[in-house]
């Protein structure tokens, strides 16, 4: 068990497995119907030197994947990556249709299998993330912030903002091999 | 009149006779003919229906703090993945028990605090001492008389009020209990009374307060008062009184003025209690809220803090005394560990204070505890420096390992060990910057393996900005008057105005409370009527414009579209969930008395009204919150608001979901999702002010009030997320909703989301089966 | 009497006129002529002091369950390492405050129980239905007397009383909000007033139904009832009641008799409520308490299960389904998510749950749930069939892994992995074994993920046992005599009774029920008296002699040296601390009305009373024994006790610790630490009958009085722990404290353990400066 | 952090530092005033085949410890070693004394500086041990038991009943390794 980032934030015995960016590129490669949801404080973490919307754009052209935003950045998303299929939409209502398994999913083809969460402020996505945690158990929760999140099912550990960068350019460039 | 009580109080006890017996018979033998509605006093299953239809339309949704719950003594127990706990407990019950717990606990809180006021008061001006909210206001309790059935003319008839609510209080607790309700809907059914009852002590005791304290009587302009760190004039002896009982400041200046000292000594109050002493005396200066209590507490600005209930720091008295301040406890709910000094001679308590043999003091009495206060701060005042004195040695800093955990403890997740180590480097940027967004919870101070005083630091860094932290703000008005809710009554039905937004809860914010006033500045530029309270509204205050100019300067105090009004307290909340029941009394004249399901059906299907609680602290927002959504109020939270781990969710996709009964036919009628949710957490700023502009959005909009509405929502929309909305085409019912101007441009995108015109209902639309017109 | 009210109920509401206005008076102009003593009507600080003194000397020792809070929205909080919450609250503080919190629980659930009972006792006999236990009992409030300073004679009169417990209820809840109180032993002091109020809640609620549903009125002898998992008899339509509250099954009890149906119906109940329909009809069977509550419902031994309040499982109403049963629920606070029916026609609803339509459903009306559940049980018993069904196939144990989660979450720490093991290789043994050591939390059942359903495997291998399970107990005879009091009041002060142990509490202990008897029977072998109630009581029954009689066919009822007192059910509680207060102030004489403070001074000082609370489940048990804290009984708790995460402990080696007056000059005395701990939580029985025996001692016991307590001390000790005590030498004073055969043998240990003869206060000690002669 | 045997006891994220009997050692060996103290419920664990009286006999004699035994076993203890230094004391009542800094100990020398604990039933024992973690910072707690106990400063971890018996015979040759 890792340590979550804000400390008091340990859960239970039932925390998220960390994962390396492989293991994070093969879930995403082997997931039928994933999901990005981007959260309202991603453009905090531009700062860090890494630049989350193209990383996002990145990731959904190799996923295939609808990607969500918070209302909190979408404009800015919209503005730099509008090519890939973008949703407005707040993430507790979003984590409310999730929660339902018979939701079908931001595309109508079926509830999502795998959830990519990025960018959320950290102790309100892991309070969205619990509830996908206690009541979802249809869908598995993969967290790509720096931050060690304990209610998803896998996450990156904490880690320095370069080690961060280069686990999200591992996943694309892990994708991009298989793709290609 | 089930439950209704005759109190005798204070018998002349020591031969167990009966002196002076006064029976208070105001709520019975009355002179309301307006006949009871079906739930006077209501009790925890009168109004469970109404409850499960809102809960099924807005079905709760949890995010469990934890995954064990360690209540009893058969715990603790693993609730992840299923599993139940001895008491057979699963988690989703588990949480719908945890948020009756909060709700109850706020409750009591709000009645002890009105059955304190109304003591307080009873004891002062005798117990036939009218209910009085001036000669524009005829239904001075709305709330009571909704709820209760009963119409309250003294202060005596409110005891009856809080009797009835400390039993449902008691019985609501009950259910707590481990191994008692089974099922999570009933928690939540709950929830809401418990809810509903602490709305309900709120108006209690702020319209008690009100009639007995001379405070605003719904006047629009209302004096400024002054707001802010730097308010306090350090020349004088300074009392500062901590909570949200005025009892004691009002006898800190009533005792000022008899001794003719107003003008010599200081008065500053924190949190609510600074509310109300502004609405008792404007010379009463409001020192900050609760982010603030803690710095304000080491600073030492005091020489004597008066501590009453409420919101008070749990190391406040351990702060006080650090900092050389003499403390005075009030109340019972907060001893604080001090000797209790109630019965003692007023010179012998001021001399140990004064001397410092005691430090602290609880007097249980308001008028003792005031002489108490003046006294003492009269004596040691001379012998401190007039200067705020630095709070630490920035020096402190260069201890620092940069091993992060203040950070990491942060509730807000502010970068502060980095600040700290600029700070070491001497650069105070960063560390000022903290200020600004620090709620001042403490956590990295006392986390901090290094001992730093990481707090003390941020507040020498923002020394600057304290002293120079002068605001106005226009004191608390209290009630919506009766013509205020004529004039706007209409426009707000019809559309005219867009919506009522109120501003309450804690200082609690993600992202500073700057956010909070650009909010209220964005709604009252668009003409809504914006409505605030508490924490809320001070922080509105401390936000200026280019021209130096706080919002309450710049915009009418008055209930009506494009003012900002501050009611007052968070006790004054009443008085917003009070104006919604007016309206749909006064204006659409729906009767009123013991009638809670009618009127909330109006409200939920009518009323445009939002709550937005951008932070919260503790039980009572919570229990605040949750009455205005029975009311068929929807409420919007900031993101912290997760921790308090439930909301109340509609699904605007499942088209069953927002199916009411036509009024007149009887049929059921698809709506579409308006309002969208009663119970929602918003991640930003940015989402909140376009939630809002939809959830005020109601079935029964007129055409002209929906094309208002839309208008600002695709407006801020558009403003916002660069784009329209994808789901514009659950809003539009016929292509008169859709804003004059604008109809060109959407009609084409309405069709692309698969738009079909409804029909309106002409009499609209309702919950209450017993409401359609056939079935009467 | 400052807070008495005058409460007028039910008044013809339509026209808001009074009729049949009722005002009962009887606390007011009554014929007690003792003079109230200081503390009538105690609020949240009127027995501050008192508690303090407590406190300093059985300081507060906290075993927190988690290092975290959870409890409001700027949460959670790490309070590890002497951090702090962003509340400013510390992990000693929080816990004091979760300890208040559960005391208020438990003391809300008690009132609720007794406002529920009074209300329906007033429905059925009228307001000024007497208070009476009978012509040998003028104390038939000691409780009520000594707290309240009022003397009940009728039904209305205990309404008074309630009102005052509930408005303390809900000033007491709002300490636990984040951000009042300040000081752990604040939050103590008012877990302790919690406590007393709770107390005075049960001693309400038993009077009440005593005096109006013919229960036992103190006979020694009450007739012997059945109790047992086996004692239905099937053939017959079975009614089941659960909980705590006697109206539903009183109704139903009534109901029959009325039908002619008496003999054709089986009526059992479970915890209290079994309890009290005992006390009501003998005919009533006891199927068992908490620890068999969730195997009860899964057998589906019972056609109809009816619910009133308390102590029920959270997932009964789902468990009864699924075994075909079908459900009432009674009351408000266990609304269980069924559809209210109370409106409806019996017929109707009779039909809808005998035909499946609906499994379960609420009615808040006990007569008509009688009638409903009468009904439905005869309609549904004939098509069901007589034997019990098996519960599950004991192949399911094969598919166990042995992956041993469910040991893991085992309260008691069962080997429940190796039984189902061996279970599945057709060895029943280990899960027969585990049968007779499980508390029935079925915490292994839902954690398995092979989805076996545990508990039921267990339940199937107990099945001959369950079928067998037959015994008697003698029914809940109610209060103790003032005849009694006045024959054992001198042997017990005097000491020639060593002292009354009470057993009471839930059944969740470490390693089975029997250490219960087992305990028991020592000290009534000993001849202390011993007094039992709730589920301990019942637990004492399931334990016989090698001859087939149980405890209570071995011992007499009376409470006298040797007997065995099943006063009934937990509410009956109350009369084990009234004879404590009784015998303060029958036999001494100390005066009772409003004079809390020195009767617990007296019993604290004198009377060697202890309670051991084996088991504990809720937050009731920590309620009732932090009440009985307060009057000064000591309680010792079984280890899972710890999970209330505190206890009150003296320091024996601190000899400034037990020093109190000496009554005469006023000089502090040292008396030894007797009683040493308020508190305990032990870990083994033999750890807590050698305290019990301990703990009996106190400072002002007669040198003959501590003799006999020594020689049952030494003698215990002996045989368990094989050697003498090394703290003999604090609980000699003189040498005639030695049991007279053992001084020889004793008196040269006392001097290598260093001891030194001290003198006996003539007129004793006590704790209060006011009693001392010289200073009234 | 080690899994707690009864599952729901992970406390918060100041858990036990597992350790191997190498390093127990090393702390006993260590400690100024050491203490043992032997729970209630340890002759349970003797059905495991460790015979835990003799273990606490030669931990006592090679650490020359005092041992306070609880009164749930303290009969059997006194009749079969005797000969070490053995109090019956409550172990609430025990650790009540440790929080309190002044205590003297057991031997009127000062406070123990470290504590060894074994065989209380565990979620007592791991509730004592909460006791000690937060209210009592001047001594260190050490269990012995098979199982896991996160309140602990350091703990064995979970383990079979053979590699728990290797690892107590590992302490005492270790210990007599030094000592001899
Ligand atoms: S519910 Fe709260 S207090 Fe309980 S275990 Fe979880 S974090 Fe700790
Ligand atoms: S209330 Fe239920 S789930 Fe919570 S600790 Fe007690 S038994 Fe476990
Ligand atoms: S916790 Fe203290 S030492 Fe660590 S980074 Fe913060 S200020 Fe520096
Ligand atoms: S006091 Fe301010 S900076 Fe410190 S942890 Fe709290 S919010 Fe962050
Ligand atoms: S707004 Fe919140 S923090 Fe502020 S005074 Fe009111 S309840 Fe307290
Ligand atoms: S009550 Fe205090 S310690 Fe608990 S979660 Fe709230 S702020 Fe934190
Ligand atoms: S039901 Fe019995 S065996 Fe199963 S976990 Fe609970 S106590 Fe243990
Ligand atoms: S939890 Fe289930 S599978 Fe695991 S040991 Fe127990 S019965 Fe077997």
């Amino acid at each position: 068990m890792a340590a979550p980032w804000q400390l008091a934030e340990v859960p239970g015995l039932e925390q998220a497995l960390t994962l390396k960016p492989e293991m994070a590129a093969k879930l995403l490669r082997n997931a039928k119907r994933p999901l990005i949801v981007v959260g309202g404080n991603v453009l905090g973490a531009k700062g860090e030197d890494v630049d989350v919307v193209k990383f996002v754009h990145r990731l959904a052209e190799l996923t295939g994947s609808p990607v969500v935003v918070s209302p909190g950045c979408f404009r800015v998303f919209r503005e730099r990556i509008g090519d890939v299929p973008l949703t407005c939409m707040g993430l507790e209502d979003l984590v409310n249709r999730m929660r339902d398994e018979n939701w079908q999913g931001l595309r109508g083809e079926g509830n999502h299998d795998l959830v990519v969460f990025l960018g959320g402020i950290y102790f309100f996505q892991s309070q969205l993330l619990s509830t996908l945690k206690h009541f979802a158990s249809h869908l598995k929760t993969l967290s790509l912030d720096r931050f060690y999140q304990p209610n998803a099912t896998f996450s990156f550990q904490t880690a320095t903002e370069d080690r961060w960068k280069k686990d999200l350019e591992k996943i694309l460039e892990e994708l991009e091999a298989k793709t290609s | 009149m089930k439950n209704s009580k005759i109190v005798v109080k204070e018998l002349n006890s020591a031969l167990a006779k009966i002196k002076g017996l006064e029976i208070l018979v105001g709520q019975i033998t009355e002179d309301w003919e307006e006949p009871p509605g079906p739930t006077p006093f209501p009790t925890l299953t009168s109004l469970r229906e109404w409850d499960w239809k809102l809960l099924k339309k807005y079905q709760p949704f949890y995010s469990p703090l934890c995954d064990r719950c360690c209540l009893c003594g058969y715990g603790k127990c693993d609730l992840a993945k299923g599993r139940k706990g001895a008491c057979g407990i699963d988690i989703r019950t588990q949480q719908g028990r945890h948020i009756l717990l909060e709700c109850v606990v706020g409750a009591s809180a709000h009645t002890t605090h009105a059955k304190h006021l109304v003591d307080y008061l009873v004891k002062k001006l005798g117990r036939s001492h009218p209910i009085d909210l001036g000669s524009e206001i005829d239904i001075e309790a709305p709330l009571t008389r909704l709820i209760t059935g009963v119409k309250p003319k003294t202060l005596g008839d409110l005891e009856g009020v809080l009797d009835y609510i400390g039993d449902q209080i008691t019985q609501l607790l009950s259910s707590v209990l481990t191994g008692q309700e089974q099922n999570y809907l009933d928690f939540e059914s709950k929830a809401l009374h418990a809810g509903m009852l602490d709305n309900l002590a709120l108006e209690v005791a702020d319209i008690a307060q009100i009639s007995g304290l001379g405070y605003p009587k719904g006047d629009a302009e209302t004096p400024y008062v002054e707001i802010g760190l730097g308010v306090l004039d350090r020349n004088k002896p300074v009392i500062i009184f901590v909570g949200h009982n005025a009892a004691p400041g009002v006898e800190t200046v009533e005792y000022l003025a008899r001794s003719g000292l107003s003008d010599k000594v200081e008065v500053g109050g924190v949190c609510c209690s600074a509310h109300d002493l502004t609405r008792f005396n404007r010379g009463v200066k409001i020192v900050g809220n609760l982010s603030r209590q803690q710095l304000i507490a080491r600073t030492g600005m005091a020489d004597v803090l008066v501590l009453d209930q409420e919101c008070i720091r749990v190391d406040i008295v351990e702060e006080a005394f650090k900092a050389g301040t003499r403390v005075i406890a009030t109340i019972d709910q907060v001893c604080g560990g001090l000797p209790n000094r109630t019965e003692d001679p007023v010179d012998a308590v001021v001399e140990d204070l004064a001397s410092g043999r005691n430090m602290g003091v609880l007097i249980l009495d308001p008028s003792k505890a005031a002489e108490v206060a003046v006294r003492t701060a009269v004596k040691i005042a001379p012998l401190r420096r007039r200067e705020l004195k630095p709070l630490a040695a920035l020096a402190e800093a260069s201890r620092c390992t940069g091993c992060g955990l203040c950070r990491r403890v942060c509730v807000p997740d502010l970068p502060v060990d980095e600040a700290v180590l600029a700070a070491a480097k001497g650069n105070l940027t960063k560390l000022s910057e903290v200020y600004d967004l620090c709620v001042g919870c403490g956590r990295c101070d006392s986390v901090c393996p290094r001992k730093i005083p990481v707090l003390t630091l941020i507040g020498e860094a923002g020394m600057e900005k304290i002293r120079k932290s002068k605001y106005k703000i226009r004191a608390g008005r209290g009630p919506i008057l009766d013509t205020e809710i004529r004039n706007v009554g209409r426009p707000i039905v019809m559309g005219e105005i867009p919506g009522v937004v109120a501003f309450a809860g804690c200082s609690n914010y993600p992202r500073g409370h700057i956010e909070v006033a650009q909010m209220a500045e964005e709604f009252a530029r668009r003409r809504y009527i914006v409505v605030t309270s508490g924490c809320a509204a001070m922080d509105i205050a401390r936000y200026k414009d280019e021209e130096g100019r706080t919002l309450y300067e710049k915009y009418p105090g008055s209930f009506d579209a494009g003012g900002i009004v501050n009611t007052g307290s968070c006790v004054s909340n009443a008085h917003i969930l009070g104006a919604a029941v007016k309206i749909a009394n006064i204006f659409a004249r729906r009767k009123l008395r013991a009638n809670f399901e009618e009127i909330a059906d109006y409200i939920l299907n009518r009323i445009g009204a939002v709550a937005i609680v951008w932070g919260t602290q503790n039980q009572k927002a919570e229990a605040i919150a949750t009455g205005a959504t029975r009311l068929g109020i929807p409420v919007i939270l900031g993101p912290k608001g997760v921790a308090h781990r439930r909301a109340y969710l509609g699904r605007p996709d499942v088209d069953e979901k927002w199916m009411p009964y036509n009024v007149r036919s009887g049929e059921k009628e698809y709506t579409g999702p308006a309002p969208e949710h009663l119970w929602y957490v918003a991640e930003t700023k940015e989402e909140a002010l376009v939630l809002a502009a939809r959830l005020v959005m109601r079935p029964n909009d007129t055409l002209k009030g929906r094309s208002i509405k839309l208008r600002n929502y695709l407006d801020l929309y558009r403003k916002l997320y660069g784009t329209l909305p994808e789901d514009l085409h659950l809003f539009v019912r016929t292509e008169s909703d859709l804003p004059v101007l604008e109809k060109d441009e959407l009609l084409p995108v309405l069709r692309s989301q698969g738009w079909k015109p409804k029909t309106v209902p002409e009499l609209g639309t309702t919950l209450l089966d017993r409401l359609v017109l056939r079935r009467r």
